[in-house]
């Protein structure tokens, strides 16, 4: 309880409001939730990805580049529980 | 059974093992070894004439001088130093204590001939390498062979090619005037030869040759 | 020329009755039946057993099995990464040798407990004689007996036995094959000129006035259970190439057969432990054939040489970059397929200077782990092949797909593919980061196609824990010990885990007998299907890197540029 | 494309087609709606159960939006991206739609038969009887197990249910075809069941119900080739685990490879990947798997069987043991009396005097076949019938017979139970009994004796007649592997005769329900998979313990809950063909996978090259194929046409021969693992030329 509080403290009241819709969305309607994360998680990683290819590429395409990499990454996951839980399939 | 027990067991089994086959094996062969084969053992090491230890026969030496016979090309130059650099006190110098080993790795691809990779002039490259070595064969008139071109896997290779041996013996024996029927009947007698004349290659052993051509002129020295 | 593959054919002909006999005298063994060294190992095991707290009659199941191996495994790698840090203050340290840093500490920890046995570093120069003999030359001996062990659990859960018990399993394969053969082919090394002294190296001048330090030790009975047990580590940096290791062709041809004959012999082993000796000669001649024919590939690469040295020399003469005068360019080639293929991972030449036929075969061994493959788990994954081609062949008769008389369902299935899976994982993922990072990560040696190769290789072996390496690359890096780690570590203990279950459900099926409509696994057609089946799976996974490394330096030798 | 249900499916003797009668299927507007289906099925939530087709389907979206913007993922060489990268997404979208549409054509024809069987069950009203002897009409789905309800000539029999009295006759062909109405009536085991949905055409019945409404037969008929009950099978699922397999390896494979060949500057644009990415994974197979399972149930629905999963259905593949009832399976229908043989100094009409006696209550078409022959010799029955009793033949006793009214038992039977009855009456044996009952046996009838109190006056002869071709049948069986065991309750000698003659591989003779239950444990303990038939009440216990349990239509409820197959033909020797179906489905799915897997090298060896051409190896491109994107797209193409043009090969099978397992491998290796390394090479190689010749790319 205490943590909560602290966040309260620290952060604008919109912030945790706005987790809280989001946990409510999540509850609703995984998907596009799911890909929403995903697009911020993409916000980590397509600078990683333009800063690796150095003058080849602009921005957009990092972006794009950094999607299509999560996007792999999450079929590869979605293979494996297949395999691994194939009675679902 | 649980989970520490079988923890306990796992290293009860360890040390058991360990000082089976890490401790008592090693001893028990390193003691037969030095009382059955102590020569063999202790890495076949040769002496010269006046009774100093002079390398080891099974491990090659570099050799430049006319009156040698020349071994392989070696990138460690057989794990020998010149004298003059020879400091193994020093503790950068860690090679001129423990001895080293190792080959050039270069790929048979690796040259600007082939990759036209726009590389460094001082970059390792294999035709350049071989070029230059060819030059030297040619020069002191030794048809090359792949033995005397290609650096060998151990760098310590004691051998040559019977076939670049006798291409060597009119130069030997001329630096030494020898006549060259004197060294030619040294080399098959330094030759060794296919195990049960099937296995592997014939080599010369340029070592043995070499101190065989100095104890032969000593020998003779003496007798003048 | 004919001459070279005369000496090849000979040395694989030996092999023949060799392995046969070996594999009898293995089942003998581990079917508790009475063999000739019973006299005098009884009372020896029974005292481990006693000093172990080890009660032989408890068999175990396969995850007891599993959790025991990778108990064991870890504190055998504490006990060597201890010594390897402690190496200053232990004994025989003649040249006072300083620790290895701490990732090529742990890299070379889990490279000897998975008996890979890759080296990213040189003997002489890194390791005491203490370090050399009482961790490295340990582990020789429990790595290889923890894989024979788990080949044996294997078989026995195969072929409907009890999987047995791990300690027991490993004692016995120490007993009564590696430790007793170790002794006599050590014995015979020193005879033949491998050293065996704890002398510090001696320092000689030469004839030409130079000084020449021979670096030696204790190497013939650490040199015969390297070829042996698959491990593959080398005393010297530059393995079995150097003539203290390998001195001459006797020592050579000893030392290739010792390298593998544990694995052949293996599948006459399980031919014995399945009453089924036709399947044995069937399986041993299938898998002979692709170790011929790699040879073969290799073989003529090395002795046809490189097109362009030949321009210079204006003749034919086969590379002989990295390799030794005594053992020519056949012995080299039967001895770079060899230990690919069994896992060994020692050299006699260097693989980076092969040919790219030679390059080709010996990354395609690795990626098949199958030709006779690893100590125990190389004929493992020959059956999880088999199982495999049961289950598409089975179909096509009309059947649930059986092996032996037992159902191979889902999870056979599944515990089959995490085997397969492992290998894309380790080798494909890290080379592909490596490769994306040139500069900073992959410290390749030789630039262009076989610049791949060389990365490729690095994971491969680790992966297949083979040990060997494109010796050129600069991997005594961080990022290479670490990475390679982790392939090390998913290349060993997964398939490990994944055959024990698998044979645990196995051994637990209820078997099927046999009638007409049974696909029968011991012809020659269901033997070639499954060869076809090994190479497409092979193939098709490896066939891109295949095609950007060796074959693509091969083709620029054919067209010159 | 034909329809490849209205093939005629060929046998080995070619008699079963007529045994196969599919119902009135209205097949009009199948594939117009498999199209429909197959579009609708695009929807990820459906493409997300089938991982190797999702992954094209997402593909399909990638290269989509690379055909609007070539550049999304950096630049890229070459011309008439766009053009390009669109061919690729329509390919893929249809590579798609084409797998949906093999599955939606495969569901279609089950829709299509069970609308055909649903339109025979409509909300009829039912006369329920009630606990008070009124009768309610009440409406079928109301109906519960246990009521008791009464049907009249005319009426549809509202639900399943046993014939408690009445004897009526009904027409059945709504489910089984056959148009020859059938005979019901109470008590007997093998007439007393009717089904729902069929039609009594005289007199009436009174019927209690079995079912409860939606858990009758026709419903989960329809249930089951509607597919809504069809869960994986075992089998299945395992091909499914490879699928993946296979799926993540070529993804880790394409996803690695920009970078590693980007060491060597041999750049890789993202839509080839993708088209590269679906040229390996297993599209072939990944496609046509629900399909071939759908197909496969249908298949045995079109034989008139319903079976309760497809487990039992692939587990038919597997059987290695059939136990098949003698009678009806092995010899025609029933025995008949042949000849009276006197022992004992008995006259032959004497004989026959006590055996009408003794079989005037026997309903059974045998004591009829007795009375009949007994009444030819000149024999009456010389007694009240009301005052005598009926002794009804159990299976304990043997026997059956008739207690005199003026106190006399005769009685009938095993000659081991009369021999046993003769002496517990304190009568003799005769002489030359057993020299008459070893006659009869050795010419394989079936031998009876009849007494009158302690006195055995001569044996019956019944003759059994073994069905023609059945010996053939067993042959092939013995090929693939089967065992036939028969059960008879006939003695040793009778047993071993008719064994011989059938050509089965072993007999029990003298069997009672306990031996039948015995039989199938001892084979199951020796790890082998056993099917067996049966109709009658002591049956279920048997056919709950065989692996396949196939309960005749005609049989008792008990039966047809025990069993997990039901024949409607009431066909014992359907087992045959079912075995057959069942190893086809597996056959078909292998043969699938390996053609799938072979494909692959002619698809690597068509792209890779091309791809790389920079790093020098087009010498690899051993077809010539005319440029990069040519060489792509006939790959493409090529995996896209061959799953309609494998739709059939899907939905009928991979024919089966009764071959042993080596041949049969050899011949499907041939074709499918031999064919599918060479079609493809043959194949992209010709769409390569088109694509050249039109100057597609």
């Amino acid at each position: 309880m205490k943590r909560i509080d602290l966040f309260d403290e620290f952060l604008p009241r919109d912030f945790k409001e706005g987790v809280e819709l989001l946990k409510a969305q999540w509850r609703r309607r995984p998907l596009p939730i799911q890909l929403f994360l995903l697009m911020c998680l993409n916000l980590i990683i397509a600078p990683a990805v333009y800063a690796a290819a150095g003058t080849e590429i602009d921005r957009r395409s990092a972006w794009a580049l950094g999607m299509l990499g999560l996007l792999t990454l999450g079929l590869s996951i979605y293979v494996f529980v297949v395999i691994f839980q194939p009675e679902h399939f | 059974m649980s989970i520490f027990r079988e923890i306990v067991k796992a290293i009860r089994v360890t040390l058991i093992f360990w000082l089976l086959t890490g401790i008592i094996y090693p001893l028990l062969m390193v003691l037969t070894g030095q009382i059955v084969f102590p020569y063999q053992a202790n890495g076949s090491l040769i002496k010269n004439a006046q009774g100093q230890t002079i390398g080891s026969a099974l491990i090659g030496q570099p050799f430049s001088s006319d009156r040698y016979f020349w071994s392989r090309p070696s990138t460690t130059n057989y794990s020998s130093f010149p004298a003059a650099e020879f400091d193994p006190k020093n503790p950068d110098n860690i090679t001129q204590r423990t001895g080293t080993s190792g080959a050039s790795n270069l790929a048979p691809s690796n040259t600007q001939t082939l990759l036209k990779d726009n590389r460094k002039p001082d970059d390792p490259d294999l035709l350049k390498r071989i070029q230059i070595d060819v030059e030297r064969l040619k020069q002191a008139n030794i048809q090359p062979t792949a033995d005397m071109v290609y650096t060998s896997g151990s760098s310590l290779d004691p051998h040559i090619s019977v076939q670049s041996a006798r291409s060597q013996i009119a130069r030997v024996a001329q630096a030494r005037s020898l006549s060259t029927n004197q060294v030619e009947i040294l080399v098959p007698k330094y030759t060794d030869d296919r195990f049960l004349g099937i296995f592997g290659e014939p080599g010369v052993n340029v070592l043995k040759l070499n101190l065989a051509l100095d104890t032969l002129q000593s020998g003779s020295g003496a007798n003048d | 020329m004919w001459q070279g593959f005369f000496q090849i054919t000979l040395t694989i002909l030996i092999l023949v009755p060799l392995v046969h006999f070996l594999g009898r005298y293995m089942a003998r063994v581990f079917l508790g039946d009475k063999t000739f060294l019973d006299p005098i190992m009884v009372p020896l095991e029974r005292t481990i057993y006693l000093l172990g707290d080890v009660r032989y009659k408890d068999d175990m199941t396969g995850w007891q099995y599993a959790r025991s191996v990778l108990l064991s495994n870890l504190v055998m790698g504490i006990l060597v990464y201890l010594i390897f840090v402690l190496q200053l203050i232990l004994p025989l340290n003649p040249t006072s040798l300083n620790p290895p840093s701490w990732d090529l500490a742990l890299h070379t920890a889990i490279s000897f407990v998975t008996n890979t046995n890759q080296q990213h570093y040189s003997g002489e120069t890194t390791f005491s004689y203490f370090t050399q003999i009482a961790a490295l030359g340990f582990l020789m001996f429990t790595s290889s007996a923890t894989g024979l062990a788990v080949g044996i659990a294997f078989i026995r859960g195969l072929t409907g036995k009890l999987l047995g018990n791990f300690y027991v399993d490993l004692t016995l394969s120490i007993t009564r094959i590696l430790l007793p053969l170790s002794i006599v082919g050590g014995l015979i090394l020193i005879f033949l000129g491998v050293p065996e002294t704890l002398a510090s190296p001696e320092t000689v001048t030469t004839l030409e006035g130079a000084k020449q330090v021979i670096a030696r030790g204790p190497v013939a009975h650490f040199e015969f259970i390297k070829q042996l047990g698959e491990n593959g580590g080398g005393f010297f940096g530059i393995n079995s190439a150097h003539p203290f290791e390998n001195p001459n062709s006797a020592s050579n041809l000893i030392e290739t057969l010792a390298m593998v004959c544990i694995p052949a012999a293996l599948i006459f082993t399980y031919a014995i432990f399945a009453n089924n000796l036709k399947q044995g000669w069937l399986l041993f001649g299938m898998v002979f054939i692709f170790y011929v024919v790699l040879i073969a590939i290799a073989a003529v690469g090395e002795f046809q040489g490189n097109p362009l040295v030949n321009n210079i020399l204006g003749e034919q003469q086969p590379n002989l970059e990295g390799k030794e005068v005594r053992f020519g360019w056949a012995q080299t080639a039967l001895w770079a397929i060899t230990t690919t293929g069994t896992m060994c991972g020692a050299v006699n030449g260097m693989h980076d200077s092969l040919m790219p036929p030679g390059g080709f075969s010996t990354l395609f061994n690795m990626f098949l782990q199958m030709v006779w493959g690893g100590q125990g788990t190389g004929t493992a994954y020959l059956f999880v092949y088999l199982i495999l081609s049961v289950f598409v062949t089975g179909l096509m008769v009309g059947r649930t797909p059986e092996f032996l008389g037992r159902k191979v369902e889902k999870r056979e299935i599944v515990l089959a593919s995490v085997i397969l899976l492992v290998h894309p994982i380790a080798v494909l993922i890290p080379s592909a980061i490596t490769l994306a990072f040139p500069e900073t990560l992959a410290g390749i040696s030789n630039p262009g196609f076989h610049g791949i190769s060389q990365v490729v290789y690095e994971y491969t072996s680790a992966a297949a824990n083979n040990g060997s390496g494109f010796e050129g690359l600069g991997d005594g890096t961080m990022w290479w010990n670490l990475s390679a780690c982790i392939s090390l570590l998913a290349g060993r203990y997964l398939p490990i885990i994944a055959l024990l279950l698998l044979a645990d459900s196995m051994a637990h099926k209820q078997p099927v007998p046999e009638t007409t409509g049974t696909l029968r696994t011991d012809t020659v057609l269901f033997t070639g299907v499954t060869a076809g089946i090994i190479l497409i799976l092979g193939a098709l996974t490896f066939f891109p890197v295949l095609a950007l490394g060796p074959i693509a330096e091969a083709f620029q030798f054919a067209t010159g540029h | 494309m034909t329809n490849p249900t209205s093939k005629p499916r060929r046998t080995p003797q070619g008699r079963r087609d007529s045994r196969r009668h599919t119902p009135k299927v209205d097949t009009k507007g199948l594939y117009q709606r498999a199209v429909r289906e197959s579009f609708v099925k695009l929807d990820p939530r459906v493409q997300v159960k089938n991982p190797v087709m999702f992954i094209v389907w997402v593909g399909t979206i990638i290269t989509a939006l690379l055909a609007i913007d070539p550049y999304l993922f950096g630049a890229v060489p070459g011309e008439n991206l766009r053009l390009f990268n669109a061919l690729i997404a329509v390919i893929l979208f249809f590579t798609v739609v084409f797998a949906n549409f093999a599955e939606a054509v495969a569901q279609g024809r089950g829709k299509a038969q069970a609308d055909a069987l649903r339109s025979t069950k409509s909300d009829t009203i039912a006369k329920k009887l009630l606990p008070d002897g009124s009768i309610q009409e009440v409406s079928s789905t109301t109906l519960r197990r246990g009521d008791q309800i009464k049907v009249v000539a005319g009426d549809v029999i509202p639900a399943d249910g046993e014939v408690i009295a009445g004897v009526a006759s009904v027409d059945e062909s709504a489910i089984t075809g056959e148009s020859a109405p059938v005979l019901k009536e109470p008590g007997s085991d093998i007439a007393s069941s009717v089904t729902g949905g069929t039609k009594i055409i005289s007199d009436e019945l009174t019927i209690r119900v079995t079912a409860d409404p939606g858990k009758g037969f026709i419903d989960r008929m329809i249930a089951l080739v509607e597919g809504a009950e069809r869960s994986k099978t075992p089998n299945e699922i395992a091909l499914t685990v490879l699928l993946a397999v296979l799926t993540q390896v070529f993804l880790i494979v394409v996803a690695t490879l920009p970078t590693i060949a980007s060491y060597v500057n041999s750049s890789v644009s993202v839509a080839i990947l993708i088209a590269l990415l679906v040229a390996l994974i297993p599209t072939t197979i990944g496609g046509l798997l629900s399909a071939i399972g759908i197909a496969g149930m249908d298949r045995v629905a079109q034989f008139n069987v319903v079976a309760t999963s497809g487990r039992a259905v692939e587990a038919c593949g597997d059987i290695s043991t059939l136990v098949l009832d003698k009678t009806g399976t092995i010899t025609l229908g029933n025995r008949l009396a042949e000849e009276f043989i006197p022992v004992n100094n008995h006259s032959i009409e004497e004989v026959a005097q006590v055996a009408l006696a003794a079989s005037v209550f026997d309903e059974t078409p045998e004591g009829k076949s007795i009375v009949r022959l007994a009444e030819k010799l000149g024999a009456t029955v010389d007694f009240d019938r009301s005052k005598a009793e009926g002794i009804e033949f159990s299976a304990k006793t043997r026997m059956s017979g008739t207690n005199l009214p003026d106190g006399g038992e005769v009685r009938k039977g095993a000659v081991d139970s009369v021999k046993g009855f003769v002496r517990s009456r304190g009568g003799q044996l005769a002489p030359d009994l057993d020299q008459a009952y070893e006659r009869v046996s050795r010419l394989g009838g079936t031998p009876l004796a009849v007494c009158q109190d302690n006195d055995i006056y001569g044996i019956i002869y019944l003759k059994d007649i073994i069905k023609p071709g059945i010996r053939d049948r067993f042959d092939q069986l013995r090929r693939m592997g089967v065992r036939t065991v028969m059960l008879t309750g006939d003695n040793r000698i009778t047993a071993s005769v008719i064994a011989q003659e059938a050509g089965v591989d072993d007999f029990i003779a003298e069997a009672t329900p306990e031996d039948k239950i015995a039989v199938i444990q001892r084979e199951q303990a020796e790890g082998k998979l056993v099917a067996m038939t049966g109709d009658g009440t002591n049956d279920a216990p048997a056919l709950a313990q065989a692996n396949v349990g196939v309960a005749m239509n005609s049989g008792t409820q008990a039966a047809k809950e025990a069993a997990n197959m039901v024949d409607l033909d009431s066909d014992p020797t359907k087992l045959i063909d079912l075995v057959t179906i069942g190893k086809q489905l597996l056959i078909t799915r292998g043969a699938l996978t390996t053609f799938s897997v072979a494909n692959d090298i002619a698809k690597y060896f068509a792209i890779i090259p091309v791809i790389f051409a920079s790093a020098g190896i087009q010498s690899l491109n051993i077809m010539g194929l005319a440029s990069t994107k040519s060489a792509v797209l006939s790959a493409l193409i090529y995996n896209a046409l061959i799953i309609p043009a494998l739709i059939p090969l899907a939905l009928t099978g991979v024919k089966f021969r009764p071959l042993t397992a080596n041949q049969l491998l050899q011949r499907n290796i041939l074709i499918y693992g031999l064919g599918g390394v060479i079609a493809p090479f043959i194949a992209i190689k010709v769409i390569d030329v088109l694509i050249a010749s039109v100057g597609l790319a």
